[in-house]
């Protein structure tokens, strides 16, 4: 499968992070990978957003135009990214900050209240762990072993974030597993 | 019916900045638009954008524009004034895009006593670009680019523009100012009146410093940034007067 | 009575205007705007004295001081 | 104005300017094309004009980027290393498309190089030195008459265009004088509503400018760029054709090489020897139309140029590779004669030399 | 250093001049390239090395020259703008004939245009943008891992041949991560007594110049430059062939506009279309060789760009025109997708497109 | 056998010179020249040509050189003396070249306190190019560019280089000095060593503007030339050190 | 007949002057001429040296190689020059000034001693046209009258050398003339 | 005694040498040199203080002062 996934939010919402920290993941599995981010004025105070690619064939193009999976942390981003994904693709709502309905019926919609869990969890600046823990339990792209793996590469330098961050991504997972039952 | 007290100036549009959150670019505009609407001087202002953070002025000023190459305003702006002498011609700079590229052309503006002022935005950082050392850093400030910090040795001391500029002979005008407090602005905005009316009178060249925050790139709140403009900035940047032609006259 | 009026779209929640009231009045809004900022706000204006600190603060031009 | 005087390439190009209403020059002194700075220092101030000597050439370009902003009719000149220096500037002029003229009187390079004259800014000047995918058209005058014709003619063609001439010579032009008829001021007079000049009641601001944030944005204006420089290349290629209808060999040369070329069509034709000249006066845009043609009649092409073969890939793309093109240069200030010419002639005719 | 990391084209860049010893980086931050000062300020104080914040592009290419005159292994980088800046700085360093290397990330144009990826600057780049004819070897990766690779054998090459290098790259994959692999110092060590680094004993002054005021100088100077540059034709074209064999249409693209037209291929294979892609990795020397051996195999080929079209006319210059030759080119930032490219294969194929 | 009062230094090949005659260049080749003789690095020296009348410079010096772009030198002798911390690196420029289209780049290096030395020789005109007007050119003063004398109204004054840059915090040492007289000759010398040791002792930017004649562009003979340089160059250019490292710690 | 003349001596001696009232005198006789000096820093201190083309046929490049004619006024020029000049040629020696002989045996040479004859005249700087007068009595390239029409149009603005510089041109004239008898 | 000593063709006969001389020892001569200038010379060196003022003041080098 080829993994097109666009990951999208306010600046500071650590968008651009979340989509290095899955790159990485899908590299440690060995997958060909790409990350690229959208770059320029408008990420001042506007919205961010990448573009990810993990796949087993050719690396190709690194651009992501019809995603198979977006992930959206702001209503911006929603109204931005909701007509690209492709269809029976997934589309990962933040909804503690978007209460606007999705008007798509062809993908896969989950609601998660990532601020609202990271928040519970004690940091707001996880919200983007609790997002990618939800999107990897919608399309399992990497396996979530090595997504800590990669996570905790990244944060070499700061082992003591390493913990609560997994629980982040546990507890996105966890979120999506129980409203897929 | 309600008298209003303050409101927006005529020369500038209604509409959003890309600002970021509290950054004195927004305020430096609606200075220079105030003091062009109390000089009633909107239909005849020829203004010159930068390439920086204010690389968009041309959207939220309401008067001719020219956006120049970066550094270049300066050339610009007296190419403009060159054709049109009676036109109040200004430029809009920052501190990367004035002192350090733009170097030559401010310094050649000014000794020529170019009829032009020059609204110089020291934000001891380059912003648009996010976040670079520039010319105006401090010592010591970390930057993307002086990650441990502005060096001396391979870096020397952050350039004085208002004290260089005022050695040469052709400037009329030159002062440094800050927006950081309602006394301070207010002292901003009568420089800025002064540059354009300076200017007009065809006494030469004026620059008017203003020290601004880069809350963005500083890592810093706006409030913070402020503090830290107060408690850094102004130490190696005095404000006041450099150089008055009228007060040097009296 | 003078009053500052808050054109809130267009706050940017950098609070540069709650600092600037001499008399305190300004507090950020706990809530977002459609921007996705806290906004200032004015809960009791009944003591403002129309000095227009707050409205020079503000690099958005987010408000207008009226006086009726 | 309309007697023939005797004047140097540099100096009618000066004065031409001064006769299309060209009233603001903005340059930096660099040989061999100083007379002109030099020559407007002296009649700007008699005619009303702006003379400024920059600080570099650097700023003289974006000074005539603001006063052609601003409405003005403007000039600025230089040599090859400073032409270099202005190719933000040039790029900038074209991104915003203002009306300017830009001349260069090529010398010998690369880096300093010398000052005599050379031909290898050709590239520079027609395929953009600039960054970004814009178009200048490109004249080539060949006489001191010419400097003065193309230089008012590229006036108009700015102001038509809203785009930037280049006048592109040599230091034998510039150089030289012949004698010259300043013509009577032949340009259009033109509307600029665009020019940011002051509001002036007008009810919306004119903007100056080639900054498109939004990718689409800057590829719709790109798209119009195309567009007008699809028309220029529909309407303003010229040239000049000398013996080219029997000949076998058709040699291509601009400026001052074409000069020395016809002398040299000359000998070979005394000689029983069929060669003519085709001589681009529009290098871009290139004039493909008349390769096209002698492609069908001619055996060969053969380009002079005074560098290592520049204008060679747009004779043989202009004439799609269907016969033979040979190159014969000269570099570094080296000039060739008319009988070295002879000699390629010659040998190409004679069948001696390999393409 | 031999493990793969997940890095940004920019940074790959960076971190292989470090590892291939250039311990002297000079620049000036411009968007899309601006992560390589960012590292190499980190970097270089790391390894002993210099980084310097340059007050401008222009100031950066001169201490360039000095740095490389001086005998280090130096380079600076920039985007479109910055390099158009660089111009007479870079002619300079041909016509002194320094090693150095010069990284220009494109983004869209003209003018200050936008920062958005493009690939506009191909005739700048392969042409000399700068005066006096001159060339440099101009290498386009399409990759993260080519990033770090071809800056590598960049220094290595312009060491070789005393000549400046060019990394052509865009927006794309100078922002762009992916895994790479930085490759232990795999450059040549070459000795530099042409250096001026002091004479400590040696008898004569060692000069470092591109000047030769006397016109036979200058063009013997010239003929060195270009005997060195027909050995370079020789040795250095480079590129990479993807199902050209079977291939009824080959298309052509360089850069991310390559990795996008191998997605195309993909679905036009997948399709029962004949496709194959002719990378250039040396825009310059242009690797003729494949194009000559294509055209007769071949029935059309299909240029690439993210420009209005450039390189096209060095495929049709290497092709001889013996086949026809399509474009399809975005601008300004905007990125063909690989459907798009897609429906222009079908449109030659199915043969509803004239040339 | 005959003791040798004065020759010609080690620094300086034994070849004539290209420069017109009577013009100082080639007496300040020799002081420089003299200096290195006598500060014995002329094995560790390198120097820098500018393109102006002094861009063969590189054809007299007895040390290595590199020939800069026009302006450009204070950028090359950077990227030198950053590659060879410990050579003694100088560049040798006219005033168009270092006031002109170099003027930010020996700005920055100066404001960098980049260790270097720079012999800034301020003729007022452009000599290499046939005598246009400088941004040294004296108000009045008839130059090819300036025909009718330059007018202080569109050309400005002309700038004192040495002043504007003692303003900056990196230079050690700046004087202006000029060779009219023996004893300003001697001056002069003192003060380009001086320059030269502060340079190798690390101390920062140190700069020599010496005032020079131009007989062939200013249309005199030599002896006139030194006249008018005394009667109208010096009085606007005046001689002094404008900053000193060493007298500041003391 | 195509005149192809190089004039040469030191920067001071006022060769390019000389070229140009000559050219001058061809353009009033309505011949294709043109007019091109060396120019660079070899001006500077050292030699000067223009070449013009006067001809009735085309008027093709304007540079000279081998010249029908030379004007050498000093050493130096004529060391540059001698070998050049067409075969059958004309060679103006500034004898004043040089007294190296003369090699060529199969060129016209006329040794004139300019600079005494301007001296005599009372103005050294009139040495170039004493010169161009006997350039004219030896070639023929133009009219006298004309040339003096040249002089006169050139020097509008000074009428009062004009007299002076006219008895230059044609002392120089009569003294090659002379040596024709 | 020391006196100057001339490398008469390396003189441009710009005469800054002759204003330098304390002595006023120094005159141009009226003939050439081979570059065509009038030169320096000292017609008589007896009364040389060995200054070097004149070498000094010589753009061109082209005065030694030897001492015998
Ligand atoms: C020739 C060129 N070089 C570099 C850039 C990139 N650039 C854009 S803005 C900028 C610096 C802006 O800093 P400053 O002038 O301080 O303005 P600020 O954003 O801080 O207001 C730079 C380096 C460019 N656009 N053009
Ligand atoms: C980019 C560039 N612009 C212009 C020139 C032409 N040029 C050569 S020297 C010179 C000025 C020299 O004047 P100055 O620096 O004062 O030195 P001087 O000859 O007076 O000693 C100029 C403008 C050039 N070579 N390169
Ligand atoms: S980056 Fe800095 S200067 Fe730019 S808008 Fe943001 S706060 Fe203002
Ligand atoms: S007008 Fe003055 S008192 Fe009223 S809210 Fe604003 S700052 Fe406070
Ligand atoms: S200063 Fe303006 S933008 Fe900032 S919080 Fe107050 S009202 Fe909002
Ligand atoms: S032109 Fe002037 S500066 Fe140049 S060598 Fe001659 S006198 Fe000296
Ligand atoms: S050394 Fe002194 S006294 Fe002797 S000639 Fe020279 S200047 Fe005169
Ligand atoms: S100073 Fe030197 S060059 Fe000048 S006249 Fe005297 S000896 Fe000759
Ligand atoms: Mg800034
Ligand atoms: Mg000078």
């Amino acid at each position: 499968m080829r993994h097109e996934i666009i990951m999208s939010g306010f600046g500071g919402q650590g968008v651009l992070l979340m989509g290095q920290i899955l790159t990485y993941a899908g590299m440690l599995e060995e997958k060909h990978v790409s990350w690229i981010p959208s770059y320029g004025p408008e990420m001042r105070g506007g919205t961010a957003n990448c573009s990810v690619i993990i796949t087993e064939g050719l690396a190709g193009s690194p651009m992501v135009e019809e995603p198979t999976a977006a992930v959206v942390l702001n209503l911006p981003s929603l109204d931005k990214f909701e007509a690209a994904v492709r269809v029976n693709g997934v589309l990962i709502v933040n909804s503690s900050l978007i209460d606007k309905a999705v008007k798509r019926q062809d993908i896969k919609v989950y609601h998660v209240p990532v601020n609202d869990i990271a928040i519970e969890l004690g940091n707001l600046k996880m919200a983007n762990m609790v997002a990618l823990g939800a999107l990897i339990a919608a399309i399992d792209a990497v396996e979530m072993e090595v997504l800590f793996t990669a996570f905790a590469k990244k944060f070499a330098s700061k082992p003591q974030v390493i913990e609560a961050n997994k629980a982040a991504i546990n507890r996105g997972y966890d979120y999506v597993k129980k409203s897929l039952n | 019916m309600a008298e209003v007290l303050f409101s927006r100036p005529k020369a500038l549009f209604d509409i959003p900045t890309h600002y970021c959150p509290g950054c004195h670019h927004g305020i430096i505009h609606r200075l220079v638009a105030e003091v062009i609407d109390e000089l009633g001087i909107q239909e005849k202002t020829i203004g010159v954008a930068p390439v920086g953070c204010a690389v968009l002025a041309y959207d939220y000023f309401n008067f001719d524009m020219l956006e120049a190459a970066h550094g270049r305003a300066p050339a610009v702006a007296t190419g403009v004034k060159r054709v049109h002498p009676d036109a109040a011609v200004f430029t809009y700079q920052g501190d990367g895009d004035l002192a350090a590229i733009g170097c030559a052309e401010i310094v050649h503006a000014a000794a020529r006593g170019e009829k032009i002022t020059t609204i110089f935005v020291n934000n001891a950082i380059y912003g648009m670009t996010g976040g670079q050392m520039a010319p105006t850093t401090l010592v010591g400030q970390v930057t993307s680019t002086s990650p441990y910090g502005r060096n001396l040795e391979t870096a020397g001391m952050p350039i004085r523009v208002s004290e260089m500029l005022a050695t040469l002979d052709g400037p009329a005008f030159i002062a440094r100012v800050a927006v950081n407090t309602p006394a301070n602005m207010n002292k901003a905005k009568a420089a800025i009146k002064k540059a354009f009316e300076l200017q007009l009178s065809g006494q030469g060249f004026c620059l008017v410093e203003v020290l601004s925050i880069c809350p963005t790139n500083w890592g810093k709140t706006p409030l913070e940034a402020v503090k830290w403009l107060e408690e850094n900035m102004v130490p190696h940047y005095p404000l006041g007067v450099y150089k008055d032609v009228q007060e040097a006259a009296k | 009575m003078p009053k500052p009026i808050f054109f809130q779209e267009r706050c940017k929640g950098c609070a540069l205007c709650t600092g600037a009231c001499p008399k305190q009045l300004l507090v950020m809004s706990t809530t977002f705007n459609g921007k996705g900022y806290n906004f200032s706000t004015c809960p009791d204006d009944s003591e403002c004295v129309g000095c227009c600190l707050c409205a020079r603060a503000c690099p958005d031009i987010v408000i207008e001081i009226h006086k009726e | 104005m309309s007697e023939k005087v005797l004047m140097k390439g540099n100096e009618a190009i000066a004065e031409a300017a001064v006769a299309a209403g060209c009233r603001h020059y903005f340059g930096y002194p660099i040989t061999p094309q100083t007379e002109i700075p030099e020559y407007m220092s002296k009649r700007m101030p008699q005619v009303g004009g702006v003379f400024l000597q920059a600080e570099s050439e650097v700023a003289a370009i974006n000074m005539v980027y603001g006063a052609a902003g601003a409405g003005a009719r403007v000039m600025t000149s230089s040599s090859s290393p400073g032409i270099s220096l202005k190719q933000e500037g040039i790029s900038y002029t074209a991104g915003a498309e203002l009306p300017c003229l830009i001349v260069n009187i090529m010398r010998g390079g690369p880096g300093l190089g010398g000052i005599q004259p050379a031909q290898s800014d050709y590239f520079q000047a027609t395929k953009g030195g600039g960054h970004g995918g814009y178009r200048n058209i490109v004249l080539a005058p060949n006489s001191v008459q010419e400097m003065a014709d193309l230089t008012m003619l590229g006036f108009s063609l700015a102001d038509q265009y809203r785009n930037p001439v280049m006048l592109l010579g040599d230091g034998v032009i510039g150089q030289m004088m012949e004698p010259v008829e300043i013509k009577e001021n032949n340009t259009r007079a033109v509307e600029k509503p665009w020019a940011a000049v002051g509001m002036h009641g007008r009810a919306k601001p004119n903007i100056i400018n080639s900054l498109y944030l939004k990718a689409n944005e800057l590829e719709d204006h790109n798209n119009r760029l195309q567009k007008k420089y699809a028309l220029m290349r529909g309407n303003e290629m010229r040239w000049e054709e000398i013996h080219t209808q029997d000949a076998e060999l058709i040699l291509v040369a601009y400026g001052i090489t074409a000069r020395i070329a016809q002398s040299a069509i000359d000998i070979a034709r005394e000689n029983g020897k069929k060669a003519g000249l085709l001589r681009p006066i529009s290098l871009w845009p290139f004039p493909e139309p008349p390769f096209v043609r002698l492609a069908k009649t001619a055996t060969a092409f053969l380009t002079l140029e005074l560098s290592a073969g520049q204008m060679i890939e747009d004779v043989r793309l202009a004439t799609r590779d269907a016969k033979p093109v040979y190159f014969y240069g000269r570099t570094g200030g080296m000039i060739m004669s008319p009988m070295e010419i002879y000699q390629e002639i010659t040998k190409i005719l004679d069948g001696k030399e390999g393409k």
